[in-house]
């Protein structure tokens, strides 16, 4: 069932992708040719990216490439696009994921910290952090951990993915400001959990303060904190192109800044329709998790 | 009777930073073993906040007990520390709340909040404690119990959600139970079941009920004694019949003649003008007085006394000078 | 309940003395306070900042390159030799203008868009929010990376790219207030009364749906200049020789290692500003609707 | 004839769709399902029932408020049920409601007189502005609120007070029905005998008609001429205020009889109509008679046939079985 709300979705972006070569400025034929390139050559690189056909023809030859995993050629080295983002995704994966992993755990913990002991101090200290978290560039906090930590103490590699060290500082420059938001969000959906009746209930039925914290208001803050979690993912994916500039790092969010610098537009296209598909399912895993914890999806 | 319940001069107010209101302002009164005690009131008398006192649930509230006592078997509640009142919560003491639809946990299972408070406050281990709540269930007339342990809160209408805060709630045989406007956000057929039941449930556990209610008629049903709060206070206290036949209060006379009656044919309503006094606003003197038609000068000057005799306790200067008579005839 | 004394109730107009009340609101908070004053000394810089500027941010003095921070230069000077604290100054302009005027778009569009949606619901609804989604599909920055990728880098690119990725936000931030309030009994009585669709958006939604707007407003400044930065730190902003917050970083990262100050002070300024504009938006969610939530 | 009726409502339905998940099983809510009363000049007419009964949406139905799937309603002589928006504007202002919610109904941000003055911005264009202001102020006196309190917003004061600027924006326009929906629930008991009273005043003062809607049956006794009781989106009885208490004809209408608390009633053992069970879903309401799976005297004709509005007499019609030729003695 939302397997079939999704496909729209997945149709009309990978459209708006599409269109994206058609849409920049100049003419992608010549770009391909070269800028000293003759009429016939631009006439070749045209009728090999399919340009002289029908838009609509075009799209389903690029729908089709997908299926198969044709993802065309990049102009800057000539190699197939497939093969030159799966040397990168490995590496950008693992940094989000480790990213998303540590932010989650630690935001969760302060958020519900700061909701148990609302307004005292370890409530004030941990919305301090959230707000700074938030408000934090990550590329500047990549700049000074890389001195303080590589430069100065030489404690990691500045830069590179050679190593699980070299994952730990862009994952915690890229998780910070995530894990910002989700303490602030875990905090006011359970302090908001903590409001309803059903605590009083539980209270009233002489359950001390761990089971009611644990083992009732969670539960029900979960809910709206999993769906934000999925949302900012986006966030996740569009600062990983800043943070693994700022490192260095092997990616696809470096690949897509080279990419653009050269002008690569078969790379580039493939790379955000890439970014939109992860964005769609880690949304669309969230999803099935929400039905999972809300009882009331369930069954409706 | 023993007396189950005495509370001295509880007074319960929300302090902010400045000034402290104050909610419950002095109120006495005692339930014996066995009694459904009525309180009786409109909103911001006070009556909510005397239960939640006595449970000690202030805290999600700013409220707090400020001075008074809540002798239950002999132990003052206020006294306890938090963990040994947790004792006494749903094992001595249970209270029923007015929404069904919010009292439960909506992503947990039913079976999974019946067996917890069992778990919780008597030696029985998961399996017993599954069978204890499934016969618990079944005692509030709840069909097919066994199926609703697995099922959650909202696949269950508001009647039968009441039904399983009741169950829950008597699942360890307290001695008191505190129903909060149980039957208010229920339809008229669906109160009566469940007065009949709260009913049925007392006369075989000989537990005593505090039931708190906006409501005249239901009191009229379900109570023995009634207390009649009005603006922090209990203004007065009567066996139920005996209320309702001759009550003296002027505000509990108002209220009575106040709700239209079924089949009088009634051209006009009597009513009490006015509204409520404010708790950062309250009047001088009776706080009554600005909507009383009995009202005299004294009324606004002095706080009344609760004047007690054979037939009559109430908090009213009316009865100063019948009280004093009866008095110097002894 | 709340009995409000009112000696002469025609002698305050309504709206100052709501304005009285939220300018009071913010004062009694000490860290929205703060957060407000730092905001006000910000539009003040914005406003004259490239007049009062020390030292010309832009004029290069090689005899000065890269000197620490000292009573001269108290952030220092660049690998230019240029003042960084002219520089910041003279950037606060062009920070706050492309944040502010890229949410200002995005913001009229999606509440257009959100109460026309909400409101009418039916084919429209289905529509703009189909839209919403798409754009929602594209994660903020890699939307504005393919927007500035399309039209090329510039500030003024940078402008319509942020404000591309807000319109879906506020679009459905808006429609999901103008739904609840639509079906708010006050609404209802409205309709009753025979009032028209206009006076009931107008009159009745739009100042409902005005708390949660400003408050994502003064919330989206922040983020807004984030992203911005980041798209200067990468390259497709502003021109590296602007005094842009963001493209003073980028240009100078290279010398962090022998200089932290030149990389220190303009990350510093863009975390506080952004700072202060959250903390602000916290203060006044509090102020103007305790319930909404993050 | 039809001009002693002010409204007359005929086989008005309205099933509300939900929406559901897997199967694509279109289920419908059926929130009125073919009912039909008429409402004299000057009269009160009551509607009373349980949650889910219809009894709202019926009000809302009438009002326009919510468009309905068939049936008519004749409105002052017009059929007014398929009305443009725009025309529906011109019967609004004879057409007023009233609401339960004294602390929802009325817009957070406006003062008083701003919520009374937009009823005459919108229908008196042609008055000026002092000419509105004293209409405002004389309706305020009216009822009951001290025109010395016009700039205030509505949360300053209790509910009753706001009840009573909801009951003076109603009348503003000086219209001939009101639609009055559960308007004292959310009172306490002393305030509701306040606002019951002060209707009553104004409807001799300004010869209104009421729809009175409330779940609470001596609330409707009080105040109606009239009464009809609904069940899961039927009327199952429509009686004058006389009868419905000394001489109720549907079951269902004893049971609620019974079933308020009255006060003084000995809480000894019953003997009157006590129902079992829960209120069926009105998205799957129970074949035939829909009240036969609670009723007492189910017979086996209830669970299949639809019982029809039949006319016992000038004051009394009812929708049982019971009352069908040849089972008249089995009722009494």
């Amino acid at each position: 069932m939302r397997i079939l709300n999704l496909i729209p979705l997945l149709i009309i972006v990978s459209f708006v992708v599409f269109m994206f070569v058609h849409i920049i400025p100049g003419d992608p034929a010549r770009l391909l040719a070269g800028q000293d390139a003759t009429r016939e050559e631009v006439e070749l690189a045209r009728s090999v990216l399919n340009l002289d056909k029908p838009l609509l023809q075009q799209y389903f030859i690029y729908m089709s490439g997908l299926f198969v995993g044709d993802l065309g050629f990049s102009i800057k080295s000539g190699a197939s696009v497939a093969q030159i983002i799966s040397d990168r995704i490995l590496p950008s994966l693992g940094l989000t994921f480790a990213s998303i992993v540590w932010a989650t755990v630690v935001g969760m913990l302060i958020g519900i910290l700061s909701a148990t002991f609302r307004n005292r101090w370890p409530d004030q200290l941990g919305m301090l952090t959230a707000i700074s978290g938030i408000s934090l560039p990550n590329f500047w906090v990549g700049l000074v951990i890389i001195q303080i930590f590589s430069v100065q103490l030489g404690w990691f590699p500045t830069g590179g993915a050679g190593s699980w060290q070299s994952y730990i500082m862009p994952s915690f420059a890229l998780g910070a400001g995530i894990m910002a938001i989700i303490a602030r969000f875990t905090r006011s959906s359970l302090v908001e959990s903590l409001k309803q009746d059903y605590i009083r209930t539980g209270r009233s039925k002489g359950l001390g303060k761990g089971s009611i914290v644990f083992g009732h208001a969670l539960k029900n803050s979960l809910i709206p904190v999993i769906t934000v979690t999925g949302l900012q993912f986006g966030f996740l994916l569009g600062g990983s192109v800043v943070v693994e500039t700022v490192f260095s790092f092997p990616g696809l969010g470096t690949l897509l800044i080279d990419s653009i610098q050269f002008r690569d537009y078969p790379v580039i296209q493939a790379l955000i329709l890439l970014f939109a598909l992860q964005f769609i399912l880690v949304n669309f895993i969230v999803d099935i998790i929400y039905g999972f914890v809300n009882p009331k999806i369930r069954y409706d | 009777m023993a007396k189950l319940l005495e509370v001295n001069n509880l007074q319960t107010g929300f302090k902010n930073s400045n000034d402290t209101l104050k909610v419950v302002r002095g109120i006495d009164f005692h339930l014996e073993e066995g009694e459904i005690l009525g309180i009786v009131g409109e909103s911001g008398s006070g009556k909510s906040v005397t239960a939640l006192s006595i449970m000690r649930l202030l805290h999600d509230t700013p409220g707090e007990i400020l001075s008074g006592e809540v002798n239950y078997k002999g132990t003052d509640l206020t006294k306890l520390t938090e963990k040994q009142m947790r004792k006494y919560r749903g094992k001595e003491v249970s209270m029923i709340f007015q929404e069904p639809m919010t009292t439960l946990n909506p992503v947990l299972k039913i079976g999974r909040q019946m067996k917890e408070v069992i778990l919780l406050h008597t030696e029985l281990n998961r399996k017993q404690a599954h069978q204890h709540a499934v016969e618990t269930l079944e005692s509030v007339g709840i069909p097919r119990a066994k199926d609703i342990m697995n099922e959650y809160p909202h696949q269950l209408s508001g009647g039968m959600r009441q039904r399983v805060v009741i169950a829950m709630q008597i699942s360890c045989n307290p001695s008191l139970l505190i129903a909060d406007e149980p039957t208010t956000a229920l339809d008229v057929t669906i109160q009566k079941q469940i007065l009949k039941l709260l009913k049925d449930i007392q006369k075989k556990t000989g537990m005593g009920i505090i039931f708190i209610t906006h409501d005249l008629g239901v009191v009229s049903k379900i109570c023995d004694r009634v207390n009649v709060m009005y603006a922090g206070e209990i203004v007065e206290s009567a066996e139920t019949r005996d209320l309702f036949n001759h009550p003296k209060h002027p505000y509990t006379k108002g209220l009575i003649e106040s709700i239209p009656k079924l089949g009088h044919n009634q051209e006009r309503l009597s009513s009490i003008p006015g509204t409520v006094p404010n708790l950062n606003d309250m009047p001088k003197g009776c706080t009554f007085s600005p909507r009383c038609n009995f009202v005299m000068d004294r009324c606004h000057a002095e706080h009344p006394d609760f004047y007690e005799t054979d037939n009559i306790s109430c908090r009213c200067f009316l009865y100063d000078q019948i009280a004093e008579e009866r008095m110097s005839h002894v | 309940m709340n009995t409000v004394t009112m000696e002469s109730p025609k002698d305050l107009p309504k709206r100052k003395s709501r304005m009285q009340k939220i300018v009071k609101e913010i004062t009694r908070k000490k860290v929205t306070l703060i957060s407000s004053i730092f905001i006000m000394i910000l539009i003040i810089a914005a406003i004259i900042g490239p007049w009062i500027t020390p030292y010309n941010p832009a004029a290069p003095d090689y005899s000065n390159i890269l000197s620490p921070p000292s009573l001269a230069h108290i952030f220092g000077t660049d690998a230019y030799g240029r003042d960084i604290f002219s520089r910041i100054l003279a950037g606060t302009q062009i920070s706050l203008s492309v944040s502010v005027s890229a949410v200002l778009i995005g913001a009229v569009i999606g509440t257009i868009l959100g109460l026309v949606s909400g409101f009418f619901g039916k084919l429209v609804d289905k529509l703009i929010m189909r839209v919403c989604d798409v754009l929602f599909a594209f994660p903020d920055i890699i939307l504005a990376i393919g927007i500035v990728a399309i039209l090329g880098p510039g500030l003024r690119n940078v402008v319509i790219a942020v404000a591309f990725f807000s319109v879906p936000s506020f679009a459905r931030l808006v429609r999901g207030t103008t739904l609840e309030v639509k079906e708010q009994l006050f609404v209802e009585s409205a309709r009753s009364m025979g009032a028209s669709r206009r006076r009931i958006i107008f009159k009745h939604i739009f100042p409902e749906t005005l708390p949660s707007i400003m408050v994502y407003f003064t919330m989206s400044i922040g983020t807004t200049i984030l992203a911005a930065a980041s798209l200067s730190f990468l390259g497709l902003g502003a021109d590296p020789s602007t005094p842009d917050w963001g493209a003073m970083l980028s240009t100078s990262r290279d010398y962090i290692g022998s200089a932290f100050h030149v990389v220190f002070f303009p990350g510093l300024i863009i975390f506080l500003t952004v700072l202060s504009f959250n903390v602000f938006g916290d203060g006044l969610r509090e102020i103007l609707d305790p319930k909404l939530k993050d | 004839m039809s001009n002693e009726y002010l409204l007359e409502i005929k086989e008005l339905k309205k099933h509300f769709p939900i929406k559901e998940g897997f199967m694509k099983e279109k289920k419908v809510v059926k929130a009125v399902d073919s009912i039909s009363f008429n409402i004299k000049q000057g009269e009160t007419f009551g509607l009373v029932g349980e949650s889910g009964c219809g009894k709202s949406t019926t009000g809302r139905l009438i009002n326009g408020l919510i468009d309905a799937d068939s049936g008519e309603i004749i409105f002052n002589n017009h059929q007014i049920d398929s009305l443009s928006t725009k025309q529906w504007r011109k019967v609004r202002k004879e057409m007023q409601m009233v609401f339960q919610d004294p602390y929802a109904s009325l817009s957070p941000r406006m003062t008083v007189k701003e919520i009374l003055m937009e009823p005459l911005n919108i229908h008196f264009k042609n008055l000026n502005e002092k000419e509105k202001e004293e209409r405002v102020e004389l309706l305020l006196k009216k009822c009951g609120i001290n025109p010395y309190h016009l700039n205030k917003y509505a949360h300053e004061f209790s509910g009753g007070q706001r009840q009573r600027i909801g009951i003076a924006r109603a009348l503003i326009l000086q219209p001939q029905l009101i639609i009055a929906d559960e308007p004292v629930s959310a009172l306490d008991v002393s305030i509701q005998s306040q606002i019951l009273n002060l209707m009553k005043d104004l409807q001799e003062e300004f010869n209104l008609t009421y729809l009175f809607v409330s779940h609470d049956l001596s609330v409707i006794e009080f105040i109606s001429d009239r009464i009809g009781v609904m069940y899961l989106g039927d009327i199952v009885e429509i009686s004058s205020k006389e009868k419905i208490f000394n001489d109720p004809k549907h079951p269902y209408t004893k049971a609620l009889l019974s079933a308020i608390p009255q006060i003084g009633e000995t809480s000894g053992e019953e003997e009157e109509v006590s129902l079992q069970g829960d209120i069926p879903s009105a998205s799957n309401p129970p074949s035939g008679c829909k009240f036969h799976t609670r009723c007492p005297f189910a017979m086996e004709q209830c669970k299949t046939i639809i019982p029809r509005q039949r006319i016992l007499n000038d004051e009394q019609t009812v929708a049982c079985h019971l009352y069908e030729e040849g089972m008249i003695n089995n009722a009494t």
